[in-house]
């Protein structure tokens, strides 16, 4: 079960971190803000999976998205939250060698290690 | 005003309802549809008609994207840019608006003709890409028929390519 | 009393077992055994909405974490509060909650009472979240409330609180997803009732007051529990004070008789008391001019001229007025000073304004001078009758129980009133009501005879009193036959069925309470149509019936007290007639002297007898009838011919700068004592500051006086004072947390239905005069603001703020015909005089009228005349027809 | 008792091993004694001396005047009137800011418990004075201290980071969201 599109066929050499960005990016949309968890979860969520597509990713995300996405699922008043962590909890599951990939990639590219609080400018 | 406008139509919206509050979104459609946005003394005037405080109707004015509530141009280009339409390539489509309008998502042309809008799924994920102008469906793009659709649209302020939208099944085709 | 339900459910919490009533939310049930579940949008005057998520517990037998404010106490329910798995929820919920939190503590005043605060140290939250939090643009400031979003939880406790408990629905949640922000209006800012509720109740810092907004730290603040002064409904208001100073008032949840509820007056109107034009030291008249003086100079001539007077004219050559924004004790001892130390009745109190019209009517029909119903019944009611309360304006927290009562108990309000149901800004009772009349404040007496006729007429009359006083019964229905359905339609604009319609929702309901406020109690003939309301009441059998009653709203906070204590010149304390033997003898006993006999003079026989000449002095305390009656009473050149006029006063009113001594007294927030509330709940005042100045409280100056007249009373200290009340008036005072209202006295409705209403039957059960409103003139009211109360309000910055001057109110109908909008100058004017002002087009009043509030109302005075009420002497000065034009 | 414990406590054994330094010190050291007011000693970075406040780099006031060094104060050195900055909405600064030096203990609470950074510990020890008034305070004296003591400032928080802008920024100054 990938988002709400019902069953979606992808080609092989699809992105998958950045198709569960964007599956992400619409459960951001939809979120309607009456409860924390899907709330402010899911606009976390999405900000992390961008930095992380966008080779700004640090291994410490792979476990923080795990952890939210966890404390949002059965803790909000309807089923959206649960549905809207689907896409990164499946993605990585099944394909955690490519979010690895990119935030190596990011390793590699030497960035600026992030500080909490002392984000990009 | 709306009231002296559309006063059949806005009884007619009315009656629909028995609780008066649900016929908010209609009437905010109608103020949409006849300013092309919604109004601040719309939504007052909808307030008087639903014995709402402004407030109550500015919330949900605010809460629905398909409510502008900024002025935007003739026709509002809203790509999808939802997963189905981006594996078909919804990007590519945003980047022929900003190529051959100049606009990138949130803009509008100098001319005031076209607003960018990139949205979320607009239901039509079997024809994707696809954009939605004002309330019609363009679907299946290719940088050809997106061309012709421009051209069209400001030429003759509609096009003949609009599919829809449609619900499921597909509607008998008109008798000829 | 409230219907409460008996069956219980057990169930254990943390092993505790606790048996709760049925309908019990498991919160509320773990509360009770003091298990604390963090939460941030529970609260328990609001309706569960569970979007905060931060109360999950777990419940045996659920699969999955359930929230405990949503969650019914069921029987058998095993609750967890405090394993792992709910600690971790708790945590997880806590650490997105502060995602987007700006964590500005240090800069934001609810720091130190921060609910989202606390829960962070209890939980020692560590955000991972190392993103851009979000940030709102701040678009604009409001007045008196600011508004800062980001640090807002999104619990939505203020916009639930405006819809349901307040009923202005001025704030919404706008936007959706993490973007949501609390907003009024677009970018406007915010305009409301401004009663301070979503600032009482938010959480965290995101709606705080403006008004003394980075002044404080919660730890440095002294907090003293007292009664708000600004309306008869006694709200307890907590003082938070900081050296002296006056910081904030808030109130809590449960707390006194509003529960935690205040209007605009009571949260932001403080600061009336450390205005900086404050009387701070006694002043003499020193050729023609007040020069302060010391208290032993003060003293030693108020008393010394005193006793010249009396030597030379007797006491009766004296009068005395009183506020009732004084304490139960002041009033008790200037009454006592009045009769004792002068000797002689001419006293009187604001109660004469208007509330004496409805103690004297419930006296004269059911034999008390206090309502017979609570607050409590009336949020039970099933059927309320308002008259000319305007009440949510006049009266906001009796309002708020109104409110109460229609939307969380689905009762039936009926409204009489002169305002036209529209939605605006401040709330509207007459959107509410099932029924509502809209009548000229002129007519409220034809629409409660058209009432009573419809009652007769529909055969609605209760059997019991047919049976019991048949000639009673009689004499009103021939009585209500002499009026015709068709003068009634002519006056008041309401057919015979609405009628009907009425009074028979009105003798439909079980529990019936009529309410009289300001609208009906300050216009003409007021006295009889509280009798009315009563003899209405009493024909339907709603009077002697359980948590029924009638209900005259007070509006000043101690107007009830004054007649309670005495302060009125036909009463004694306890609201017994001055002839009566048995309590003369009682209060001599305790007085050890016997009062004076003679008939005292009241408000406005006192300034004609001063006109006279036989008046000779005047004690004025807080009292100012120069500038709160019209100039055609002569106040002002009544005074100027007094030779002692003595007056106690916070601020140099127009009848104090024509005094000749003016000794400053101390505020409500300096003194203590006790207050009586509308529904006659006394309540304890306690000082939160010294006395400003050199103010004394009023009790000490009386007493200083006559120690100086050389016939002490004395007193150490005001609980002294109310201990000698208690020995006039048994028990007083000592009611507990939830009075128990007097019983209508049998007695008393027997006397009146064999005897009592023979007296003006005929005169009140007539029509009366129809307003003539000649072309080009609208009828002008002046009315009280939901943002002031009398003068003293208008001392207040934080009220000044939302309502800095008085404005001319008119319907959009009226206000096209004389081709006014919002803004426009106007000129009003009649025989008596002229009166320039800005005209605001406000669609809640009705046609024909136009109001002005009375707080402001000094310039507009001299356009009314002034009829005084032959039975109970009080002047009805409130309506004048006044011609409008435009001008520039 | 064994033997071994018993010759340890008549020998005074433990009181010598504690006073092992000072005997050691006695042999080996130099004298230390300096002659004060001509020459002085050089003092640890971490120093407790004279409090001061301090600026950002721009000249402004770093205090926010939250009162949170008043409330860690044990000794009631410090008193902080704070208001909301004439003309800047929502900006919190403190208007007045007193500090009784007579009865501080140079702990170190009050640095500790600010949270802009705006106190700092001088190095500065030289404030004897004839008249014990002069131990009192305001808050332009401290800043005079805090001018001649921290010559090299910090940036303004708004530009070290959005997040925490929050603390001395008036709404309209603050800076947008990036990206």
């Amino acid at each position: 079960m990938l988002g709400s599109g019902g069953v979606t066929v992808m080609e092989e050499g699809t992105d998958m971190v950045w198709a569960a960005l964007r599956l992400m990016e619409f459960f951001y949309h939809e979120s309607c803000g009456k409860c924390s968890p899907c709330r402010e979860g899911s606009s976390w969520l999405v900000q992390t999976m961008r930095r992380i597509v966008a080779k700004r990713g640090q291994m410490e995300d792979l476990e923080t998205l795990v952890h939210l996405c966890k404390n949002i699922e059965g803790r909000t008043v309807c089923a959206f939250g649960d549905a809207s962590v689907a896409p990164i909890m499946s993605t990585l599951k099944h394909w955690r060698p490519e979010y690895v990939a990119l935030i190596q990639a990011a390793e590699a590219a030497n960035l600026i290690k992030l500080e909490p609080a002392a984000a990009r400018h | 005003m709306l009231k002296e406008k559309y006063k059949d139509e806005i009884d007619s919206i009315l009656s629909r309802y028995p609780v008066k509050r649900s016929a908010l979104i209609p009437l905010l459609y109608l103020a949409q549809r006849d300013e092309g946005f919604v109004s601040e003394a719309a939504m007052k005037e909808i307030a008087g008609l639903l014995r709402l405080t402004p407030p109550q109707v500015y919330e949900t004015a605010t809460f629905y994207t398909m409510l502008n509530l900024k002025r935007v141009g003739k026709f509002h280009l809203q790509v999808c840019k939802s997963l189905m339409c981006a594996l078909a390539g919804s990007d590519t489509v945003i980047g022929w608006v900003k190529t051959k309008l100049g606009i990138g998502p949130g803009e509008t042309t100098a001319d005031g003709l076209f607003t960018l809008s990139a949205v979320e799924c607009l239901a039509a994920c079997g024809t994707a890409p696809m954009m939605q102008v004002n309330e019609d469906y363009y679907e299946r793009l290719t940088e050809e028929r997106f061309d012709r659709v421009l051209a069209d649209l400001k030429r003759d302020g509609t096009c003949q390519l609009k599919t829809g939208p449609f619900m499921w099944p597909l509607p008998a085709p008109p008798a000829r | 009393m409230a219907t409460t339900t008996t069956e219980t459910v057990r169930l254990t919490i943390d092993g505790i077992p606790i048996s709760v009533p049925k309908g019990t939310l498991v919160i509320e049930a773990a509360r009770r055994v003091g298990v604390m579940v963090p939460h941030f949008c529970y609260h328990p005057k609001l309706k569960p909405d569970a979007n905060c998520r931060m109360c999950l517990v777990e419940v045996e037998k659920m699969p999955k974490l359930q929230t405990s404010c949503s969650t019914l106490a069921t029987e058998g329910m095993a609750v967890r509060t405090a394993t792992t798995v709910v600690h971790d929820a708790h945590k997880s919920v806590l650490e997105f909650i502060l995602a987007n939190h700006p964590l500005d503590c240090p800069v934001c005043d609810q720091g130190g009472k921060c609910d989202l605060q606390d829960f962070s140290h209890e939980y020692t939250a560590t955000s991972r979240f190392i993103e851009t939090k979000r940030i709102f643009q701040k678009e604009y400031f409001s007045p008196l409330i600011e508004t800062q979003m980001n640090r807002c939880v999104q619990c939505l406790r203020c916009v639930r609180y405006c819809d349901e408990v307040m009923d202005v629905k001025a704030l919404a949640p706008v936007g959706r997803g993490t973007m949501t922000e609390i907003k009024s209006f677009g970018a406007h800012p915010l305009d409301c009732e401004f009663c301070g509720g979503c600032v009482q109740i938010c959480p965290v810092g995101a709606i705080t007051s403006r008004l003394s907004m980075y002044e404080y730290r919660p730890w440095m603040l002294k907090r003293a529990d007292t009664v708000c002064t600004f309306c008869g409904d006694g709200c307890q208001i907590t003082v938070q004070t900081k050296d002296q100073e006056l910081i904030e008032v808030n109130s809590a949840q449960g707390a006194g008789r509003n529960s935690g509820d205040l209007c605009a007056r009571g949260f932001f109107g403080f600061h009336a008391a450390s205005h900086p034009s404050r009387v701070t030291h006694p002043l003499i008249r020193r050729n023609g001019v007040l020069v302060e003086a010391t208290w032993e100079e003060a003293l030693e001539f108020v008393a010394e001229q005193t006793n010249r007077l009396k030597l030379a004219h007797g006491p009766h050559a004296f009068g005395g007025l009183i506020t009732g924004r004084c304490t139960n004790e002041e009033l008790y001892l200037f009454q006592k000073f009045m009769r004792l130390t002068i000797g002689t009745n001419n006293l009187d109190s604001s109660a004469r304004y208007g509330h004496v019209n409805g103690v004297q009517a419930m006296r004269m029909v059911q034999g008390t001078h206090r309502w017979t119903v609570t607050f409590e019944d009336i949020v039970q009611a099933d059927v309320l009758l308002l008259v000319g309360t305007n009440i949510t304006e006049a009266n906001p927290i009796t309002g708020l129980k109104v409110k109460e009562a229609v939307k969380k108990h689905g009762a039936t309000l009926l409204t009489i009133e002169a305002i036209q149901a529209a939605v605006g800004t401040i709330s509207n009772i007459s959107n509410l009501s099932e029924q509502h009349f809209c009548v000229a404040p002129s007519q409220f007496g034809a629409a409660v005879l058209g009432l009573l006729k419809a009652v007769v007429e529909s055969n609605y009359v209760d059997s019991a009193i047919s049976q019991r006083a048949s000639d009673y019964v009689l004499a009103v229905s021939q009585a209500v036959q002499q009026l015709t359905w068709n003068d009634l339609a002519l006056d008041t604009g309401i057919s015979r069925e609405s009628f009907v319609q009425m009074a028979a929702a009105l003798t439909g309901g079980r529990r019936v309470v009529a309410l009289a406020g300001q609208t009906l109690l300050r216009s003409q003939g007021s006295y009889g149509i509280c009798l009315n309301l009563l003899d209405l009441l009493l024909l339907t059998g709603k009077l002697t019936a359980q948590g029924c009653g009638f209900a005259p709203l007070a509006e000043e906070n101690n107007d009830q007290g004054a007649v309670e204590m005495g302060a009125v010149a036909a009463l004694l304390p306890g609201a017994l007639d001055l002839t009566d033997q048995d309590a003369r003898t009682q209060i001599a006993r305790v007085w050890k002297e016997d009062l004076p006999l003679a008939a005292g003079a009241t408000l406005i026989e006192m300034i004609d007898r001063a006109q006279a000449g036989i008046i000779k002095g005047l004690f004025v305390i807080g009292e100012n009838p120069v500038g709160s009656l019209p100039p055609q009473i002569g106040a002002k050149e009544a005074l100027g011919k007094l030779d002692l006029l003595v007056c106690q006063e916070l601020f140099l009113t127009e009848t104090a700068e024509l005094a000749h001594v003016v000794l400053p007294a101390a505020s409500a927030m300096e003194k203590a004592g006790t207050f009586t509330n509308t529904e006659g709940h006394v309540q304890a005042v306690r000082p939160a500051i010294d006395p400003v100045g050199d103010s004394r409280p009023d009790w000490e100056i009386l007493s200083a006086i006559s120690v100086f007249m050389g016939a002490p009373l004395e007193y150490s200290e005001a609980k002294e004072i109310l201990k000698e009340i208690r020995a006039v008036i048994p028990g007083y005072g000592s009611l507990g947390p939830s009075p128990i209202p007097p019983a209508v006295d049998r007695v008393a409705v027997d006397r009146y239905v064999n005897e009592g209403y023979r007296q003006d039957l005929t005169t009140r059960y007539t029509l009366p005069a129809r307003a003539m409103r000649p072309e080009g003139t609208v009828q002008l009211g002046l009315v009280q603001s939901l943002f002031h109360s009398g003068k003293l309000s208008t001392h207040s910055k934080g009220l000044l703020q939302i309502e800095p001057s008085g404005f001319l109110q008119m319907n959009p109908v009226d206000a096209a015909r004389f081709g006014l909008e919002t803004g426009d100058r106007v000129r009003l004017s009649n025989g008596r005089g002229e009166f320039t002002t800005t005209a605001k087009v406000f669609d809640r009043v009705p046609e024909g009228l136009a109001w002005f509030p009375d707080h402001f109302a000094q310039a507009a005075l001299r356009l009314f005349d002034c009829a005084v009420d032959p039975d109970t002497k009080v002047p009805y000065c409130r309506t004048a027809s006044v011609s409008v034009m435009k001008t520039t | 008792m064994t033997l071994k414990t018993w010759i340890k406590t008549i020998t005074l054994y433990d009181l010598l091993v504690g006073m092992k330094t000072t005997m050691s010190h006695m042999l080996h050291y130099k004298p230390i004694t300096l002659q004060y007011p001509h020459e002085k000693r050089t003092l640890p970075d971490n120093y407790r001396g004279m409090l001061a406040l301090l600026r950002y780099e721009d000249g402004t006031e770093k205090c926010v005047g939250c009162d949170l060094c008043e409330a860690a104060c044990p000794s009631r050195v410090i008193r902080v009137v704070s208001a909301e900055v004439p003309g800047e909405p929502t900006k919190r600064y403190s208007k007045e800011y007193y500090m009784d030096m007579t009865r501080c203990l140079f702990c170190g609470l009050c640095v500790d418990a600010c949270p802009v950074d705006a106190l700092g510990m001088t190095r500065e020890f030289e404030w004897s004075v004839y008249d014990k008034r002069q131990l009192h305070l305001n808050k332009e004296q401290l800043l005079a201290i805090g001018d001649r003591s921290f010559p090299v400032r910090e940036k303004q928080l708004e530009l070290q980071h959005p997040n925490v802008a929050f603390f001395n920024v008036a709404f309209k100054h603050l800076p947008q969201k990036p990206g």
